[in-house]
Order: C-alpha cells, then structure tokens, then sequence
C-alpha cells in the first residue's frame, strides 16, 4: 500500500552497476521519476549475481515497496524471485532481460538479447558478402547476455556456409580484456575478416589492438550497445557497426509498467523495445 | 609460588584490576559487541529492520556465505586458505542441479534421466565437494605448495569444469524436493536457516569437544609441535579441506535451490567474503587462533551490512564505500587483535 | 650396578648430511637400562641430530638402531612414541594459544562417550594429577603463552614423563631453567632411574653432568670421540675431550681501568614489573644483575633499550638525560641488546647468517648514492663471525639450519658490529658449550678493557661471579642490593634474592 | 682462519655432493626451468609464438598484473598481503583520465577544464595511489588489524570511490601524450615494457642494495627481533604499502592510456593475479622470503599461459582449467617449496 506521504516506493535492481548500459537505463529511469514527481526509486547492484539480487527483492519486500524492477543477471533463475514477489503480493517488473517464466502479477520490459547477436551476424555477413572467418569476444562466461548474443551470432553464421565463428574467448565485459584477446588473435595470424564482440567496450579494445598492427582497415569490428565512446568511435570512422538497445525506451519505460502498477492502472503484460542497427550511415541519430 | 602471576587467587579486585577486567571483557567480545552496536543502528534508522521476518532474511541471506566460512575457519586455523570455495560451489550447484531437474522440462540436461531420487543430487554433490577438498588438501599436505596457489589452481579450474560441464548455461527447472533445501520451512523458520544452525553447532562440537578439533588448533599453532606428538599432520590437514569443500557443496544446494537453478557464474567471489566473515571474527592467518562463534558473527555482520545499507536506501556506490570502511573499523574497535599479535 | 645392566639401545655406525654440512660422520652410542647417558659436544657437534634421528625425525643415511635388541627403524614421531621413545626438545615446541592440559595430551587426549568426544574433565584432572605428582603448582587450564619460559619448560618436562616412556631424550632441558627447578628435575630424574627409565641427557652445563649422569658420550664435529663413566672422569678431561684442547681459564678478567659513569638509572618503574629501580654502571665495568626469574631483570633492561616504554623515572647515558622510546633510539646512544629469548626477538630463521648478522648495522654501509655497500657489509659480518668462531656451512645459510649455540653466537656478532658503547646482555650463555662460553667471557673482559660498559643479566651463577665488578640483585621487582666482586658469593646473592 | 667451515676452500666434489650441487640448483631455479619448458611447448606448438611481435605482447599484457606484483612481493615479504590493488587501479585510472581528456571531446568530465600539462594527471594519478596505499598501511602497522582486513576494506572503498568519482562511466578520449604511456614506443619497444622493467630493476635495487631492502626482509623475517634491532617497523611497513599503492597508480597509468579510457570497472580480480605471481615466484606467505627476479618470471608465466592459450585457440573454458592445472603444476615443481618449508 502506499505510505502516508502518498508516495509511490519502487524498488529496482540492477545486475551490474559497473555495466555503462545499465546506468544509461538507470539515467532514464532517474528523469522519467522526476517527471512522474511522487515517485521514490530504490536501486542496488546486484553484481552480476542473481543470488543477490533475491536478497535485494527480499529486502524491498521488508521495505514495503509499492512495486519492483529487477533487471535479472540470469532470465532462467528468475523464477524464485518471482516466487518471492508473488508470495508477498507486489508486482515486479522485468527489465531488459527476458525471465524464462512470467507467470502472473510479472511484467516484461525489453528486447531480446538474441535478436541483438542476430542483428550482428546479419550485418557482418552483408558485409562480408558471406565470406569470411569470424571472431567472437564475450562477455563474462555464464552469463545471460553474453550466451545469447554469442548464440544469435551463430544462428545467422549457420546459414552461411563460407562463413564460420573460428575464435572464440573471453573479454569479460572490458576494454582492456578484450584488446588483449584481439592482440593475441592477431599474432596468431589468422586471417580473420571480422571481429564481433558482444558489447561495445570489448569492440572498442579490438579496434585499438586492430589499429595497433595497421589491420583495422582489412577487418570488421562490430559491437553492442552503442555508448557514447562507442558512438564516437563510429564517427571517427574506427568502429563499424554497433546495435543501440534503447536504455530510454526500457528504462523509463520499465518505470511507468511499475508505477502504473502500483497504481493500480492496467499495464501490457510484455513491452517489447527492439535493437536497432547503427552503422556509419545513421549513428548520428544515436549521439 | 613466588611468581606471583601464578596465584591469582585473591578475591578482592582493586579498582585497577577492575579496569583490567573490563578492558579484558571487551576484548574478548569486542567484535560481538560491534554487532549489537550495527543492529542497534540498524533498527533505530529503519522499522523495518527488527522484524523477524528481515531477522530471517538476513540469515537466509548470510547461509552461503556462512556456510562457507565455517569450513573455511577450521582451514585458516591450520595456517590455511581455501580460495577455491566459490568455484567449488558452483560447480557443484551445477553438477546436483542436472540431476535434480523437473522430468517435464524440456531443456533438461539429461532428457532420458528418470527423476532420481533426492538423494541423489545431494550425496552426489557433497562428493564432488568432498573431491575438490581432497585434491586441494592432497596438493597442501603432499607437495607442500602453499595453500594459496593450491587452491588458486583449483578456483580457476573448478570454475571452467562447472562452464564445461553446463555449456555456460543455467541448469533449471529443479523439483520441488530439491527447492525445499533453499526455500523450505520447517515450523516457519527457514531451512537454510535451520541447516546453517546445524552445522555452526557440529563444527563448534567438533572443534571444542573432538580430538579432530584439538589437532586442527595444534597443527596451526606449531605444526612441528603437532608432528613431533605423533600426529599425522598431512592427514588432518587433508580432512580439513575435505571439509572446507563439502561445507561449500552445502552452499552450493543450499543457493542453487533457493533460485531453482544451478549455475556455472554462482559464488563468484564467495571465497573472499567467506574468509572476511571468519577474519572480521577473529581468526588469525598466522594459525591456531579462532572460533566458530567469531565467524557466525562475523557472517553475520556480512549480512546485516548488506541488509542495512540496503534498506536505508544507500546507494550502491556509497554502499560499497560504507561497508569497507565499517568492516575496518569493525575489526580495529575488536580488541582481540593484541590478542593475534602476541 | 651399571656394568651388569642390560643395554636398552644401541645406535651404530650412524651418519647424516646436510648441504653443505656432514652432521653427523660414523658415530655410536649405546644406553643401559636405568642410566643416564650425557651426551656432550660443542655446539654444532651433531648432538641434537642424532637425538633427531632416534626419534624419528630425521632419517640416517647409514647405520643402525638397535631398541632392546631388534632392529627398529623409525619413520615419524609417532613410530618412537609407540615403542617408548619420548623427547624434550632443544627448541621449546609449545602451542601457545592452547592450554598446559591440551600441550601434555596432544595427540593422546582421553575421549568418553559412543561419539568419541574429548573428555574435559578427565583431561584436567589427569593434568592436575601428573603436574602434582612433580611438584609444579601450575593451573593446567591456563594458556602456554601465559607462562613464563621456565613454566613452558617444565610443561615440556611433564609431558615428556606422562608417555611412561623407556627412554626419555632430554636436549638441554635445563637451559632456561634456575636452579631451584633444576633441582627439581634432578629429583625426577633419580625417580625415572628406580623405575628402569634410561634417559639421554644433553647439556652444557658441566656441573649438571656430573650431578646426575652415569655415563657420558663425546661428540666432536660430527664424530664419535668417546665414551666414559662419569665417576672415572673430570671436568677438565671432559672439557679437552670435547674441544679438542686444553682450556685452561674460563673466567680471565683481564685487568681493566673503570672510568666516569657511563649508564645511570634513577628510579626507573614500570608498572606491574619493576619499581624505583636506581644504579650507575661506568665505563669498563661488567655489571651483573642476578634474580630468580620473574624478578623482572628482563624487563628491566629492556625498559632501558626502549623496548618497553618506562612508567617513570630518568635514564643518563654518559651524563646526560635521555629519552629513549625505541630501540633505535638506543642503538644511536650506543647501545646493543642480546635479548633473552633468540628463537621470539632474535632470529629471522629463514634468512641467512649474514642477513641476521648484519641487521642491527646498516646504517654503517650505506654510501653516497644511498646504496648499501654490499662488499664491505659481507666482509665485515663474515669476519665478526669468524671472529667469535661461529660454524656455518656458509654466511648464505638460513640461520634455522645452524645448530643452537652457532644461532647464540651469529646474534652476539650483530651487536659487536654495532661497536656499542654499552652492551646489554640477556642470558648470553644459554645453549652455548663451554669452549664458546669461554670465548664470550673472554670477549667481556676484552669489552671492558677497552673502556666498554657491560650489563650482563644472567640465571648462571658462575658467570656473574667469575666476571662481574659488581652484582645487582632484583627480588619481585626491586633492586635489593649491589654487592662488589669481593663481596659476592652464591650464599651472599640468595640470602638477598630471598631476604 | 680456524674455522673449517667458513672457508669452504674445497675443490674436489664427490658424485655424491655433485648430485647435491644439481639438486640444489634445480631447486634454486626451478620456476625458471618451468617458465622455458613452458616457452618451448608453446613456441613448438604455435609457429607465432616466439616472434618479436609476439613476445612484446605479452609483456605488455602482463605490464599492468606485473607492476602490481612487483609492489605486492615486497608487501608480501613483510607478512602482508595488498587485496585492493585492482580497485586502486580503478580509482586512479577515472581520476587520472578526467584531467587528460581531449579538449574538443563533448563529454568531458570537467567541460572547462584547460588542457593540463600530462604531468598533472600522471602525479595526481600517483598521489592517489600513494595515498591509498598509505591508509592502508597506516591501518596495518597503527592498528595492528590483519592486512587482510586493512586491504580488503580498501579494495571495497576504492572501487565505490572510482564509481561515485565516474558515476560508473568511462572517463574517454585521452589526449595522445597521455596514450604514449600505454601505447606509445622507444626504439620500437612498447613504453609500457620499458617502463616494467625499469620498474623491476629499481625495485630489484631496492630490495638488494638498500637499507629499505634489508629492512623488509627483516620485518617479515622476525617482526620483533627487527624492532629490537633499531627498525621503526611501523614506518617501514607505511612505506611499503605506500609502494604498493604507487605501483597500482603506474599499471593504472599504463592499463587507461592503452585503452584510451579510465574506467571504475577496471583491473577487477588483477590483485588475485598479481598475488598469483608473486607466489609462483617464489615469495612466501609467511615473511622473508621473495625475490623480485622469481616474481617478474611469475608474471611472464601468467602472460605466456594467457597468450599461448589464445593463440591455440583453446576454448575459453578449457582455458581456465589449464591455466589452474600448469599454475599448480608449475608450483610443484619447483622445488624452491622444500627452502619454503624448512
Ligand atoms: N635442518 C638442518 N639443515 C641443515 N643443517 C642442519 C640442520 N640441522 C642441523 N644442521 C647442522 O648439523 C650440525 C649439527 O647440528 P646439531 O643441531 O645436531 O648440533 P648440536 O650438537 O645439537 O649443537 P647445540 O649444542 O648448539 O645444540 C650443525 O652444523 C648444523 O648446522
Ligand atoms: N612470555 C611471558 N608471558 C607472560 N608473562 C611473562 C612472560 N615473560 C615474563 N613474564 C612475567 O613478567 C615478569 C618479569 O619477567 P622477566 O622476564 O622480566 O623476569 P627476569 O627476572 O628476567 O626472569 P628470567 O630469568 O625468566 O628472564 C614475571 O612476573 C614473569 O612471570
Ligand atoms: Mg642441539
Ligand atoms: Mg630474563
């Protein structure tokens, strides 16, 4: 129920607070509060863990807040954090990453992670005219993102038979790993025609490694997110190819599904906030 | 005697063995009295706080890592670490999660596995526990590497054996049976509440009251003591880490059952809270020092932190800044680091 | 009596290397059946390893142990307790955060009940038991590192005896010991011998050996010199025995010029140790301070050092008024402190002879560029070494692998280095054999010659006799008297300890 | 002089002391001879392993993890332990990157900051570090709490500081003088390698040549013995950590101006690796033994294994398993352990 101040209390966790994405969503959600103005935000950082993201739930639901936003480390393991929200009869919103289960008195808010490895492998393979070897940095192993977007690569790689994913590591979300990575791939001479990781930071660390041997101009880079930095790259003509996913369109929107709902106002059970292609041709759209 | 330090008889207590007393009092329980002091704070800044449903909270919350602290209490008293504990974890999380998973769930790891019985999974996944302690403890006692790399080596490769064995992916969709270790109740207290109980209680017995317990202490205290007493130093300290990984197979179906799912990323980092909680608590690196109370209580101030900040409505970021500089001050007010000195 | 008395042990042929070093070269000794064997040397002389190699610590590259006639071969610890071998070790092995009752019955502790648990009761009370039946008044429930040394030894004593054992090895059981508990342990010892216990007594104490031995084995260097009775024996033979010639003084007090005061103490406290305590030592005087222990002498001068900061009371060094709160302080005043306790605040055990040697004198080798002058730091430690004869494999050999005394020694030769002004020494002899005792005594009389001021605490009444100018004698805390060298004697010095 | 055993003039070895002489030296070496078995299965097994090119590589990549090692050696050899390096990382990399960003870069922390000279941000960077690195060591040798905890506070705060300092966002757009630090070359050998090993050998020089040096040893070797021998243990121990923090800021340095960016999420787990390096090199946890020359081949172990196994294309999962296995593998073998031990 709502407090005596009539204020709403709406509690959001986030899995990763040093992910740039997900502040840019918390930014949005942040404005969307003031504009809405009777409305307190609660956000913690569940660390990449969903363990502590149901601790954080559990602790909300000691708070009494009048709706949740989870943004889930891991979709499939939502569901006892669903159980939880259910049991104490508070609605929860899911953001940006879709839980495997949605069973009732739970929302989605998003896109979907695969369809954003997709949108990679379909522009590379443009590109590449179906030709060509590929290299995958990923993010922290085990986790959502990094499985699907990997897998939506090589969904579409599977359709071209003169293509292939032939490297694969880890750069675990940073700048730094991932150059490392693109460094030692380069060394090992392989003659690989694109470099896909899966966010823009990892991208960032290739296109520095590519530049570093002179190769940036024979191989693709491509990433995910498109961050300013990574946005400016493209405009210096460094970075190929990114796909925006709309912290705006998901944060504030994730905001007003859970302030409508502690309202009692009748929400859509799924928003679907697609990715989108941003190429040197339209990133200007994006800064 | 003429050592007058032997006959401390008398009974009549001056005002300045009085303040010795009480200086001794205070740093025997200091750390216990940091934590009266954060749950005092705690409940006046929020109502919320004292209830026994967040009472119950923050101990469910705590069970892991708790868990996880208890073995590894009675590996540092060897002169010990065990960094391995989180990777442990999740590895087994995995392993008992493929073997406990929902027959009509259609992404199930082994599609023709019958639903096994639960026991299954669980003594299963106490084994794979038990092994990655013993091959830790064999690498301690045998080669006489030190712990720290030891179990370094088995962080990293426990960690890629459970990515490996689950593909990188979440194994979901368990039975109810299994759920039950992580989101059962038994008389409305929580069963990891009730299971972290149990074991605080077995390992206290164990090292108080067994003889297990004397030769984990004697062993960090003077391991040439320990050997030159006839005792078999390499075999206690291989059960000791046998121990320090069922403790975190434990954790592992404790929180895989809690979320219904294992998971090859759990635990990350578990390790280095686990060994703060014991440290916090008063267990010393240099061996031979430390309680199983301390550590409860140590894990404890973990999860009324977590729990606290959070309920106040800290930022993340302040939290972070918060929680360090609470865990510092925790352990200089506990006085009983002269004790460690000496 | 021993001549018909069965021989228990025999070890034959025994030899043992080290890198570097060959401890022990071919070497034997046999034991009766309620004897007790001293077995002596200098230091480094093996005696320890083959006590080690007895008990199952060491392994022998050759030789052979015969235990009651059968060919034993021990593996570990465990293997000599089961066939009742017990030993006291040279270097305390107490677990200090544990009880006295827990330190006597590890590995032994009595367990009641289906589940096997540690039965308390019956510990406390079989503790309370054996150390009654010592006659040491001590509460068994009380922490080891509550204890004094002496206590830990005497703990050390009781555990030993409570295996019931055949043969007890006892390594220098006595050096931190006075002699109210060595008398104590003699008493026990006569006990163990009616009960047909042999007992394997190492020691450097020549007065000792010929209270309480039978037989008496001589090592040299790692090699097998002879084998007497005791009775057929004198201390001077024993002595060339084991050094290899003939020392004639122990106690030369080169004549020496006693100057203006050089260190004077003005009712120096510190609460609960030591109160009002006053005396002024000048230069070129050996000044010892005598008590039994507990008396607080150890507190005291290291009160004067700075390591301990004093409750109230003035310190004057060469006239002047000091304020000393750190060692470094005192170091720069020109004085040196060999601390009593080497293995706690001497040693770093896993660095080398020269690192430990050198430590307390760095400042001297540092050039212009604020480098260390490497060449002259190895040259000057190696000659100080050399000096005061320590044995060493060489100056890179981590300090634990040398035996006791050399330890003693390669300590003193950090504070020679120093060329202090005032010299402070803490039990100075413990563990050091006679040829090196005599070595010391006599680099304290060269001090002193030199116009140098010593401060000698020691528990060994000979040598504070034999050397000092004068004695100061603490009881409970307070100085109760000075005496000069003339006035001196052992009867003199306890009637003022005890009053 | 009379004493046979100081001069040990003998020139004629037995088989038998030549059979110890080989043992000894092996044992001396033996992390060396792993580091060139592991150079040689690479180079064989990869025909760009043992290339210019490559072998810069590695070194740059192992820059940041091995500056951090060189710092935290000389802490561990003083019986400490440094577990905020990664995270003083962080706070150095945002702090020092907001005063060398581009002018014409839109979205610039300070938007009217002039373009400062590239000493500010390298000795604000430094200072940060230096600072860091002294709280932490005015906790240990003031409070007497373990470094343990001391530095595990530390690791907390700082990386809260580095996130409300960059309010979790990266700090981009460097000035090219800047980049030169981590991108930069000198006679076509990367600035970064260069630095790491003039580093190396004024930390060599430090450790060998120097009171400070001699100090350190002694300090972890006896911490009392070094008090009564005239050491201000306290200050040396301030100092040392104060070491450490100035070696966190330089691989923050070097780590931000190679990817042209300061980030609060940066150099997460490298003090995990740094230790790891240390330890393979031989440094003990128990004080007063470590070398820097054992730490720098710890750390090339590190990069050689990263690189190698990516050039292989071993599967990111199998990767940690190995990795975990020859880390071990590696320790074992080197038998400079049994000098650890005795
Ligand atoms: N663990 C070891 N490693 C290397 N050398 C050793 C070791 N233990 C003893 N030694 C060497 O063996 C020789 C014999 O030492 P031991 O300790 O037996 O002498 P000791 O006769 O007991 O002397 P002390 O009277 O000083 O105790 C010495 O030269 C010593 O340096
Ligand atoms: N390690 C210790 N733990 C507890 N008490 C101690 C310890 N060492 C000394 N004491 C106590 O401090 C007091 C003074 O001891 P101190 O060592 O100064 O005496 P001392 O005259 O030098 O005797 P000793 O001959 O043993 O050196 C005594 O009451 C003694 O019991
Ligand atoms: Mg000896
Ligand atoms: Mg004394």
């Amino acid at each position: 129920g709502q407090k005596d101040d009539g204020r709403i209390k709406i509690g959001a966790s986030f899995c990763a607070f040093n992910d740039t994405f997900q502040m840019y969503m918390k930014d949005a959600m942040d404005a969307k509060a003031a504009e809405l103005g009777d409305v307190d935000v609660v956000y913690t950082d569940g660390k990449e863990d969903i363990t502590i993201q149901l601790s954080q739930v559990e602790n909300f639901i000691a708070q009494g807040m009048d709706s949740m936003i989870v943004c889930p480390t891991n979709g499939d393991a939502a569901k006892s954090i669903s159980d939880a929200a259910i049991k104490a009869g508070i609605s929860i919103v899911y953001l940006n990453r879709m839980p495997t289960e949605l069973p009732d008195g739970t929302y989605y808010v998003g896109s979907d992670e695969r369809t954003a490895g997709q949108i990679q492998g379909k522009y590379i393979a443009e590109q590449l005219q179906g030709k060509g070897q590929v290299g995958v940095i990923m993010g922290i192993p085990g986790l959502d993102n990094t499985v699907k977007r990997t897998e939506g690569v090589k969904d579409i790689l599977k359709d071209h038979p003169e293509m292939a994913v032939t490297r694969e590591q880890t750069g675990r979300w940073m700048r730094d790993l991932g150059m490392s990575v693109a460094e030692n791939w380069i060394t090992s001479g392989d003659n690989m025609a694109a470099i896909i990781a899966n966010n823009d930071d990892m991208a960032l660390g290739a296109v520095a490694a590519l530049e570093a041997s002179n190769m940036k101009d024979n191989v693709l880079v491509m990433g995910i997110d498109a961050t300013p930095d990574a946005l400016a790259f493209m405009k210096d003509g460094r970075l190929d190819a990114t796909v925006f996913q709309d912290p705006v369109g998901q944060g504030a929107g994730s905001l007003m599904v859970a302030y409508n709902l502690a309202k009692k106002q009748p929400v859509e059970k799924e928003t679907w906030i697609p990715f989108e292609l941003v190429t040197p041709e339209n990133y200007k759209d994006y800064l | 005697m003429s050592n007058p330090a032997l006959s401390t008889g008398g009974q009549h207590l001056s005002t300045d063995e009085k303040k010795v007393l009480i200086k001794s009092i205070i740093s025997k329980y200091g750390i216990y009295f940091v934590f009266l002091g954060l749950v005092l704070f705690m409940s006046i800044m929020h109502p919320a706080f004292l209830t026994v449903n967040n009472i119950l909270n923050i101990i469910r919350q705590v069970t892991s890592i708790g868990l996880i602290a208890l073995g590894v209490t009675i590996i540092i008293i060897t002169r010990g670490i065990d960094l391995s504990s989180g990777s442990v974890l999740a590895l087994v999380s995995v392993i008992a999660a493929s073997l406990a998973q929902n027959p009509d769930w259609g992404a199930r790891m082994y599609p023709a596995l019958p639903m096994l019985p639960i026991v299954v999974p669980i003594v299963v996944g106490l084994a794979i526990g038990a092994l990655c302690g013993g091959i830790n403890g064999f690498f301690v006692a045998k080669t006489g590497i030190p712990p720290f790399i030891a179990t370094l080596g088995m962080m990293i490769v426990a960690r890629g054996a459970a990515m490996i064995y689950s593909d990188g992916r979440p194994v979901s969709s368990l039975t109810p049976e299994y759920n039950f270790i992580g989101q059962g109740e038994i008389l409305g207290i929580p069963f990891p509440v009730i299971l972290f109980a149990i074991m605080a209680v077995l390992c206290y017995i164990l090292l108080n009251h067994t003889r297990f317990g004397k030769y984990v202490y004697a062993i960090g205290g003077n391991e040439q003591a320990a050997h030159v007493s006839g005792i078999n130093v390499g075999k206690y300290k291989i059960l000791v880490y046998i121990l320090g990984g069922v403790m975190s197979a434990l954790a592992a179906l404790v929180l895989s059952a809690r979320i219904s799912s294992g998971q090859p990323g759990l635990g990350n980092m578990f390790e280095l809270d686990a060994i703060a909680a014991a440290t916090i608590g008063g267990v010393s690196h240099s061996g031979g020092i430390g309680t199983i109370q301390g550590t409860v209580v140590g894990a404890l101030i973990i999860g009324v932190l977590n729990n606290g900040l959070d309920l106040l409505n800290v930022s993340a970021y302040w939290q972070m800044v918060i929680k360090g500089v609470i865990i510092v001050a925790a352990v200089v007010f506990d006085m009983r680091k002269n004790a460690r000195k000496s | 009596m021993q001549a018909e008395a069965e021989v228990v042990l025999d070890m034959r042929g025994i030899s043992k290397s080290f890198p570097g070093v060959k401890a022990l070269d071919n070497v034997q000794l046999s034991l009766k059946k309620g004897s007790v064997m001293a077995l002596m040397g200098e230091n480094g002389a093996g005696k320890s390893t083959l006590m080690k190699i007895l008990f199952g610590m060491y392994s022998r590259d050759s030789g052979t142990i015969t235990l009651d006639g059968q060919d034993v071969q021990f593996d570990s610890a465990l293997d000599a307790l089961e066939n009742g071998v017990t030993m006291i070790h040279q270097e305390l092995a107490p677990i200090l955060h544990r009880s006295v009752a827990e330190n006597i019955w590890l590995g032994r502790e009595p367990v009641k009940g289906p589940l096997g648990l540690v039965d308390h009761d019956k510990m406390w009370a079989d503790s309370q038991n054996l150390l009654r039946s010592l006659d040491l008044d001590m509460d068994p429930k009380k922490r080891m590192c509550e204890l004094t040394v002496a206590q830990m030894q005497m703990v050390e004593i009781a555990k030993a005896i409570s295996y019931n054992a055949r043969i007890i090895i006892m390594d220098e059981p006595t050096s931190s010991l006075t002699d109210k508990e060595v008398k104590h342990l003699f008493e026990i010892i006569r006990r163990l011998k009616e009960e047909g216990v042999s007992i394997v007594y190492i020691s450097h104490k020549m007065d000792e050996i010929f209270q309480i031995c039978d037989e008496i084995t001589v090592f040299r260097d790692g090699q097998y010199i002879s084998c007497v009775y005791s009775r057929d024996t004198s201390q001077s033979e024993l002595i060339n025995m084991m050094v290899g010639r003939e020392l004639k003084d122990m106690f030369v007090r080169e004549s020496h010029h006693i100057g203006e005061p050089m260190l004077t103490v003005h009712k120096l406290t510190l609460e609960g140790k030591f109160h009002n305590v006053s005396f002024s030592v000048r230069k070129g005087e050996i000044f010892g301070i005598a008590g039994l222990v507990g008396a607080g002498r150890t507190e005291l001068i290291e009160t004067i050092f700075g390591v301990n900061q004093k409750s109230s009371g003035t310190i004057f060094v060469d006239g002047k008024e000091v304020d000393i709160p750190s060692p470094s302080t005192a170091i720069e005043h020109g004085m040196a402190l060999l601390t009593e306790d080497r293995r706690q605040t001497g040693l770093s055990l896993m660095l080398s002879v020269e690192d430990n040697g050198c430590i307390a004198n760095i400042d001297n080798y540092i050039n212009k560029f604020k480098l260390l002058d490497l060449v002259r730091l190895r040259k000057e430690t190696r000659e100080e070494c050399q000096k005061i004869r320590v044995k060493t494999p060489s100056m890179s050999t981590p300090i634990g692998n040398l035996s006791g005394g050399n330890q003693q020694k390669v300590l003193l030769a950090r504070w020679l280095l120093t060329q202090p002004e005032i010299l402070f020494l803490d039990e100075p002899t413990r563990g050091i054999d006679v040829g090196a005792k005599a070595e010391i005594y006599k680099l304290v009389s060269q001090l002193a010659a030199q116009g140098k001021t010593v401060i000698m605490v020691s528990s060994e009444m000979p040598e504070l006799l034999g050397l000092c100018d004068r004695i100061m004698v603490m009881h409970d805390g307070k100085a109760k008297g000075i005496l000069s060298h003339e006035e001196a004697s052992q009867e003199t010095i306890m009637d003022i300890a005890l009053n």
